[in-house]
């Protein structure tokens, strides 16, 4: 009896089982469910020229920011002032295009204008960081005092400087400035030129329909790229699943914890800055409301995703097919003539719990049901 | 006799009103096994977190290699060659054995942090080190949850080794294993003292044990050192007094077999 | 003397700081402390709350929009019984006499959603869709209620949400699902320059008015994008009641005969060069 | 040595030192200070006949649903779906009594209204509940799902049968029915009438001028009382203590743990069904925007008077506290004419990360570090 | 042989793909301690966990006199009087020690639930328990974190034996425990088992200890039974070399003295 071996215990498993084992199982499943059903309820709206461009837009966007609270997440933290972030980083652009830098130091271009907020908006997120981690409190109570605290911020700042909560009417800039249309201007045109040579992508008077992307979808494609490169092959990814799991033996193990996670913070400011800087850009406006429940949305998307709650497990790719699952719901709806677009809180509820569900199934699977 | 390499004087520890540590003093010399001896609750625990910087003493100086240190972190201490394995192993049960073997020190070509990590290196040596100590994973990429408490003391102790730290600190290593297992573990101790350039602090309740292995002994009680000296400077029955916190062993049997 | 201006807004929309700076200008002209406030909620219940707050702080005079007399009454009421005067803005004015107001000034949300309305349906429009950025906020659906009053259909409205990449996607999806849309009213500045980009990727010809005014809504509409907005010119919404409370209480309760309609004017083509450089701050 | 004992190794306390190690000394602290501070800034305004009801209204309301997202939060859950449940519970009850009972059972009264819609409450609440301990999942997520369902749920229901996001204009129930006074009505008239005999209460005309307090004040200190008993003194208290501060411990000692979680979900949709009838019947109306964002200020009075975010430790009498703290900041920029309402959310976030701190620096004193 | 309390029959649990209890045969009998041994990972924690409730058998029985049972919740097991104290100890750090003592089994006046909790009782209760088995505490209303390793296991066995079951089950309740303690703890083993209607289920890797006290034994290895008999019908060395999960022992020990 005792020349069993210890892999004696343990079944060979077929390609197919590992495949539906991988951590992103579960999103995916979740997210061709819902691709399929809006391509056939829409009658294929929703997958024109004009669907993709849009559901792509919304979609990037929500990737954008759950990418960040994805990775934070996996390092056992929360964000709850993401939104208020991105209220704050709009209107911090907006009101230096409008107004000049401040201290009077002369007009502003996107350049200046961009790199002024984000110093400012890293510096929030390493302030953040630093109380989270110096204090030892939540960081779900210490973003939440920001939520409050940052959207107070911004609206008293338009109030006091721009007596509006709305700055509209900027130039466009993206005639003008390279830069403003690397964020605000289009990508992938040559896609659609393409689809439009070939008799595709006609409008209503069969011109040329759609011209390009939105610039945030290669943003997003980017985030989501070196997001997944770091998580999966970087130490830096092995410091954040390990910062995620267990701090005290991660700490005691010589992870720099707190770096790591003051740097997590700072990635969603990032992250939440280039949300807002491509809004700003595109549509030349910043209001008071920029960003308001987007951090409950990136919470919900990252869990959608397959991040795990309480850190330590999550992959990238499943925050992207949670972004996709996500996006197409909240926009998706509005394609569906014979549904009440006041269905679309609903909606979102259901497919969050639905994906819940699915992700928690494969996570058993894969940690033997811790 | 030699400088020690690591030497603790007066070392007191307050958590709120408690008294953990109470005056402390403890020299660590390398190439020998330094048995921590005494009662739960005497203060061990607490003693080798302050000397691997997990507490920061609230009296008393940390020499290392003669010259005062002060650890602000685990880091630092790992840094200053102190290896630890906790009793509450720092293990992280829901990452692959691999990634726990080298949390913190990953192999990686490229800048440090953003470097590329190499896991098939890294699956091998992981793999390596724990059979070397007599435990044979199957799976190097299963999760550390799925695995028993003492396999995972194995993994916290085959990973201290590895990165040989010029301290080893290992607080009640055995106590979760089996008896292959701590014979290991004991064998796997003698052999890292042999080397003669490592010193090994060892925590133990059982008698036997601290026997085997060790060439001087401390025993703690209420948070004092009641007794220290060398293997042969003590006797065998002082021995078993001092580790029941002052109590006769024997009497304690003779209880036991009269019930 | 000290006038409060409370009003029901999340603090997003631009309409209100234009009152707000009304309110604030005539106090500075006549040398009185002004202090604004809302709930940012939405809730109508928290703006009763504050309403009893302002109150207690016992100010010269109240400002108070109402766009839900029930909720708000009884705080209102309990106000003027206690001796502070009080005046109506914006919506409300039916029930402006019944909570003891002095007077009203403004003009109620529906007649302004009914006159867009109109003139939409004068200008062609058949079938049409409402986009609401605060789906709860029963100010804003009482000005698409009115808009397919005029047009004698029912309420078709989506809540397009104050994110400006969603309002327009969900614009273009509205419209690009039902091809038969062609009109568009848009409740508040920032959708309708959201709208007016949707629409034209869409392709679509479709006629859209709007409500209120920023330099960005008078530019679409110079360029033809944006048919007209209707403006409340607001301003006085905020300057004539402070000015009505400081003579009301300087001089034995001097008051003007009758309500004052601030409103609705239009602005189109016709007129939108003059009005540009005081959109979003005084218009 | 070895005669020195245990007991000698911890030192004697004084009795002042013994106060402020209780955990409600850190949201007590912080409460004098604000009281204190806006009793000055308001000239007393703050503090005469109408501001102490206007304040006790809004701390009540505050009180009443941070006390049930307290007990939970110190079982070791969230509910995110206290805001939307409120809205619910107000369209329901104020639908019933516009539109009648459902099913064509006639008209409503207060009384079937309320307790029709209760029963509709505590069902969601316990699925919330039974979700959560039956999947495991993180009641964070699963009650985020809640929040945007409710939420929509409220909205369609508002849209399809009252074409509106409003009602009102139903009669004043007060006026008929003991039930409806019971929670719309007034209170401690008595006190006002008494401090009107003596010389106070006069308003400018000199009449009476406050008649009462609002009664869900009664409400608020009936649920702080039951809530403190079951606590502190009840074998339930001791399970919810258990339950939050390890659960898998707690189960295997036969602490009916899913029962308590379940239990507490449903006394957090009790609170939040007791909150809207409050509001309903005192103005006879409800919308679809009632108890937005309440959720989460419920969460930060929770944690203002000292709850723990991760479960186990946090006392009643704290979150009383809090909640006065809360409400008196919510209430203050009226108090304080130089400054400008917007920095309401900027207040809320300084009190919120201050209160935060004192109550960490009690808790490590008092459970020694951990 | 009289009829076992509670018998075990053809228990099998996988978890996953992974099958940690393959087919194990158990009889505990009332008035005899009963050591469970084996190597790391044998599947002692899971058979343990599968009779107290835990965890439910993938296949198998448990019958409690005579009687098949099935355990849905550790509740049912508390009920049919089985007792347990785990290995990762079921102690909750924030409450005080009194409040974890009675957790879930309070004293209270009143209905079940709403009663109101005699915490003057309790807390002279817990302190005498804890007394007993060789721990004072100075102050039942401290937090139980606020408390050293070995005394938490103190507390987690008074409570055990205080609600007295008639199935003591205690996974490796000395391996934490300093030697004083450790007898203590052993003391309590043999007064139990004097009391002759109380089984108890003793999991130790600890070879002298299991001798002290055991009347029967089971040897688990890789999740199946390899020997099983009372102590006189087994060989000292044969014991040796099952709780090695086979290995020769001696071999073990002479090695290392050769190092
Ligand atoms: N929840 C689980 N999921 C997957 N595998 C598990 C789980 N629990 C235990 N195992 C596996 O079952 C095997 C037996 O574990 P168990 O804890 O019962 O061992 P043990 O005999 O108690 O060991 P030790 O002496 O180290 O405590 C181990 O290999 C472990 O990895
Ligand atoms: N963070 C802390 N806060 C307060 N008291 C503590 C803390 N850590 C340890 N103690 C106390 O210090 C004393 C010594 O604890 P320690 O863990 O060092 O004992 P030990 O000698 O390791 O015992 P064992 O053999 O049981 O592991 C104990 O009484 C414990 O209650
Ligand atoms: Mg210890
Ligand atoms: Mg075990």
């Amino acid at each position: 009896m005792s020349d069993r071996n210890e892999s004696d215990r343990l079944q060979q498993e077929s390609t197919f089982q590992r495949l539906i084992r991988r951590p992103e199982a579960g999103s995916f499943a979740v997210m061709v469910v819902v691709l399929v059903l809006i391509a056939f309820a829409s009658n294929g709206n929703a997958m024109n020229a004009l669907g993709i461009k849009n559901n792509l837009s919304i979609i990037s966007q929500f990737g954008i920011i759950a990418t960040g609270a994805a990775l934070l997440m996996i390092a056992g933290e929360f964000d709850l002032s993401i939104g208020s972030m991105i209220g704050f980083a709009g209107m911090s652009m907006a009101m230096m295009l409008k107004w000049g830098l401040p201290f009077g130091l002369g007009e502003a271009t996107p350049f200046s204008a961009f790199f002024i907020t984000l110093a400012m908006t890293l510096s929030l997120g390493w302030l953040i960081g630093t109380i989270v981690v110096r204090s030892g409190l939540s960081s779900f109570i210490v973003s939440l005092g920001f939520l409050f605290g940052l959207r107070g911020v911004t609206e008293v700042t338009f109030r006091l400087i721009n007596q509006s909560t709305q700055i509209s009417g900027l130039q466009d800039f993206k005639e003008t400035s390279f830069f403003a249309r690397l964020f605000g201007g289009e990508s992938f045109g040559w896609f659609y030129d393409l689809a439009f040579a070939l008799g595709f992508n006609l409008n209503r008077r069969g011109e040329q329909w759609v011209t390009g992307l939105d610039a945030r979808v290669v943003w997003w494609m980017l985030v989501v790229l070196i997001a997944y490169i770091i998580l999966s092959r970087t130490q830096i990814g092995n410091w954040i699943y390990a910062t995620g799991d267990n701090k005290e033996s991660a700490r005691a193990n010589g992870v720099p914890v707190n770096r790591v996670k003051v740097g997590l913070f700072m990635t969603t400011a990032l992250c939440a800055t280039i949300f807002a800087a491509c809004q700003v850009f595109d549509t030349n406006t910043a209001d008071a409301a920029k960003g308001n429940l987007k951090e409950l949305e990136a919470i919900a998307i990252a869990v959608v995703g397959g991040i795990l709650m309480t850190g330590g497990f999550g992959s990238v790719i499943g925050v992207a097919f949670g972004a996709v699952t996500f996006g197409l719901v909240a926009n998706a709806v509005f394609y569906i003539p014979w549904i009440d677009g006041s269905f679309y809180r609903v909606f979102v509820g259901a497919v969050l719990l639905a994906a819940v569900f699915a992700n928690e199934r494969i996570r058993k699977r894969i940690t033997g049901g811790i | 006799m030699a400088e020690p390499y690591v030497r603790l004087e007066n070392i007191v520890k307050r958590f709120g009103p408690f008294t953990a540590l109470n005056g402390v003093n403890l020299d660590v010399h390398s190439g020998e096994v330094h048995a921590l001896l005494g009662d739960n609750g005497a203060g061990k625990s607490t003693l080798i977190k302050v000397m691997s910087g997990v507490h920061a003493p609230s009296e008393g100086t940390i020499y290392v290699e003669g010259k005062p240190t002060v650890f602000n972190s685990p880091r630092d201490a790992t840094v200053a060659g102190i290896g630890t394995v906790y009793q509450d192993l720092a293990i992280n049960p829901l990452m692959s054995v691999t990634r726990n073997f080298f949390m913190g020190r990953e192999l990686y070509k490229g800048p440090r942090g953003l470097g590329i990590m190499k896991m098939g290196e890294m699956n091998e040596i992981a793999h390596d080190e724990m059979l070397k100590i007599g435990i044979d994973i199957s799976d190097p990429t299963q999760a550390v949850g799925t695995m028993s408490g003492g396999q995972r003391q194995t993994l916290a102790i085959a990973r201290a080794i590895h990165f040989g730290a010029k301290v080893l600190i290992l607080d009640e290593p055995t106590s979760a294993l089996g008896q292959k297992q701590q014979m290991g573990v004991l064998k796997t101790i003698k052999k890292v003292r042999k080397r003669g350039d490592i010193a090994v602090i060892f925590i133990t309740h059982n008698e036997i044990h601290s026997q085997l292995v060790a060439d001087r002994y401390t025993f703690l009680a209420l948070g004092q050192v009641i007794g220290a000296g060398k293997k042969d400077e003590l006797e065998h029955n002082e021995i078993r007094r001092l580790m029941a916190g002052g109590a006769e062993m024997r009497d304690l049997e003779q209880e036991l077999a009269d019930i | 003397e000290r006038y409060v201006m409370i009003t029901h807004t999340q603090g997003t929309d631009p309409f209100w700081p234009v009152v707000e700076k009304g309110g604030r200008d005539a106090a500075a002209a006549i040398g009185a402390e002004f202090e604004y406030n809302f709930a940012a909620s939405g809730d109508m219940s928290d703006m009763a709350k504050l309403i009893e707050a302002a109150t207690a702080t016992q100010p010269d005079g109240i400002i108070v929009s109402l766009p839900d007399a029930d909720a708000l009454g009884g705080a209102i009421k309990s106000a003027a019984d206690s001796g502070i005067p009080i005046v109506t803005i914006n919506s409300g004015l039916e029930s402006s006499k019944t909570v003891g107001a002095l007077m009203h000034v403004g003009q109620p949300e529906r007649l302004a959603g009914t006159s867009a309305g109109e003139r939409a349906k004068a200008e062609g429009v058949t079938k049409g869709l409402c986009l609401n950025q605060e789906a709860f906020n029963t100010a804003l659906v009482d000005r698409c209620s009115g808009y397919f009053d005029a047009l004698g259909a029912d309420l078709n409205q989506i809540d397009v949400s104050n994110d400006v990449a969603q309002i327009k996607t969900r614009t273009a999806a509205a419209i690009q699902a039902d091809p038969s849309i062609d009109g568009v009213l848009a409740v508040g500045p920032h959708v309708c320059e959201a709208a007016a980009e949707a629409i034209e990727e869409v392709g679509a010809d479709v006629h859209l008015s709007c409500f209120d005014m920023t330099p960005g809504v008078i530019n679409l509409i110079k360029d033809g994008k944006v048919q007209y907005t209707i403006d409340q010119q607001q301003r006085l919404q905020g300057y004539i009641p402070v000015i009505v409370l400081h003579l009301y209480n300087t001089n034995a309760g001097m008051l003007p005969g009758a309500n004052v309609p601030s409103g609705p004017g239009f602005v189109d083509a016709s007129n939108a060069a003059a009005v540009e450089s005081q959109a979003g701050v005084n218009r």
